[in-house]
């Protein structure tokens, strides 16, 4: 695998323009490295300063290994309630 | 309180994410047991009006397998530090019309103390950890997420 | 939350001294109107046991009409101390079982702080100044007026 | 009048025998003395230091001056909810 496929929502799919994108990159990778490789896609310039990212339905400190079969989802600020 | 009611849940939480409107009667029936003197229950509600605009209905939308893992590590921890506590919650997603109720939490105790806090807890907690989010429709016709981390226009 | 509701109160609070069973839902739909975001609720229970005792039910007796002036003025302090707020309560009288619901207090606002302070407000307050005393029934066949001016025996 | 009838609940309704009883007391006087005159009637071992006393339904200091035709109660300590 030479990409990282990212589950988005609410006003992160709307950046990037859709529920999923395939973020060119090879895991095992960490968070960070991750979010920079999104920054540099289109939409990525709307990313706040630390997006929060969630691995395997947690959230993920920004040194932790995405490894190949991870679930992996950029959360935008929660707004639930 | 009458009438038939569900089945309580013996043991552990009950959390959901749900599309159909919530039924709060039902939900405190889940929390009732013979040594539960008290029940504090939280209603989040759709209101006509947010940060000066008017709200006509909110798209809520959630990140559903880790909205219900979220809001179980919630309720778990509540009753690891309010002991006896009986917690149900439910989120609702899907359009939500003025009125209607996104959240609703139960939590019940033999004291008021625990149970009162015990809900304030989780509704804190929701609020900044479940991953849940709000497109509000405005008169206007335009459509906005809601970016709680965004300083508000007006108060 | 669905379905017909009673006509919400216009400005002031509901307080009432009641014998039938309480419905919350229609205490919910009570403090409801367009500009409600977060509804806070309390419910006080029958349990099963209490300072170490059996209990099969309770009677609850109110000084009546100096009962609903007091809940007024609890009421009315809540609304002056958190504007905004509306509130509802209603405490029921006679014999109740295992179970039921003594007393029932909804407090609603647009923002979820002062509906959860407005409501533990109220039942503190009621708790230590409204007319109203209960009789404990003990599974032995006892009864027994609670005072909670005594210490308790057991924890 | 040179009694004053005094509403009772709970435990000093069982403590007097009655609901309501006439104290022999003569209005205008104060809670305190009206207190003062149930103490000296059987079941008056039984009232705490300082009982609550309702006129006009509400709670009244001990100097307040009970007259003809005030509505009087005695408050035992109170256990709603």
């Amino acid at each position: 695998m030479s990409s990282v496929p990212v589950l988005l929502f609410a006003s992160y799919a709307d950046a990037f323009g859709g529920r999923t994108i395939d973020v060119p990159i090879r895991p095992p990778c960490t968070v960070s490295e991750l979010v920079d490789a999104m920054r540099a896609m289109a939409g990525g310039d709307r990313l706040p300063a630390q997006p929060l990212v969630a691995v395997n339905h947690a959230y993920a400190a920004p040194d932790l290994l995405i490894r190949d079969g991870d679930e992996v989802a950029l959360i935008p600020p929660v707004a639930g309630g | 309180m009458a009438g038939e009611s569900p089945v309580p849940v013996q043991g552990g939480a009950h959390v959901a994410v749900v599309t159909a409107p919530i039924d709060v009667a039902a939900l405190i029936a889940r929390v009732q047991d013979d040594g539960v003197g008290a029940i504090a229950t939280f209603l989040g509600t759709v209101r006509e009006h947010n940060d000066g605009r008017a709200v006509t209905g909110i798209d809520y939308e959630a990140y559903e397998p880790m909205a219900s893992r979220e809001l179980e590590r919630v309720a778990t921890e509540v009753t690891e530090r309010w002991p006896g506590v009986r917690v149900a919650v439910e989120h609702r997603v899907g359009t939500l019309r003025v009125r209607d109720a996104s959240v609703a939490i139960a939590c019940a105790h033999a004291r008021r103390a625990p149970a009162m806090d015990a809900m304030r807890h989780c509704i804190e907690e929701l609020k900044v950890r479940v991953p849940i989010w709000k497109r509000e429709h405005y008169a206007d016709g335009t459509r906005e997420w809601v970016d709680p981390t965004r300083p508000a226009v007006t108060a």
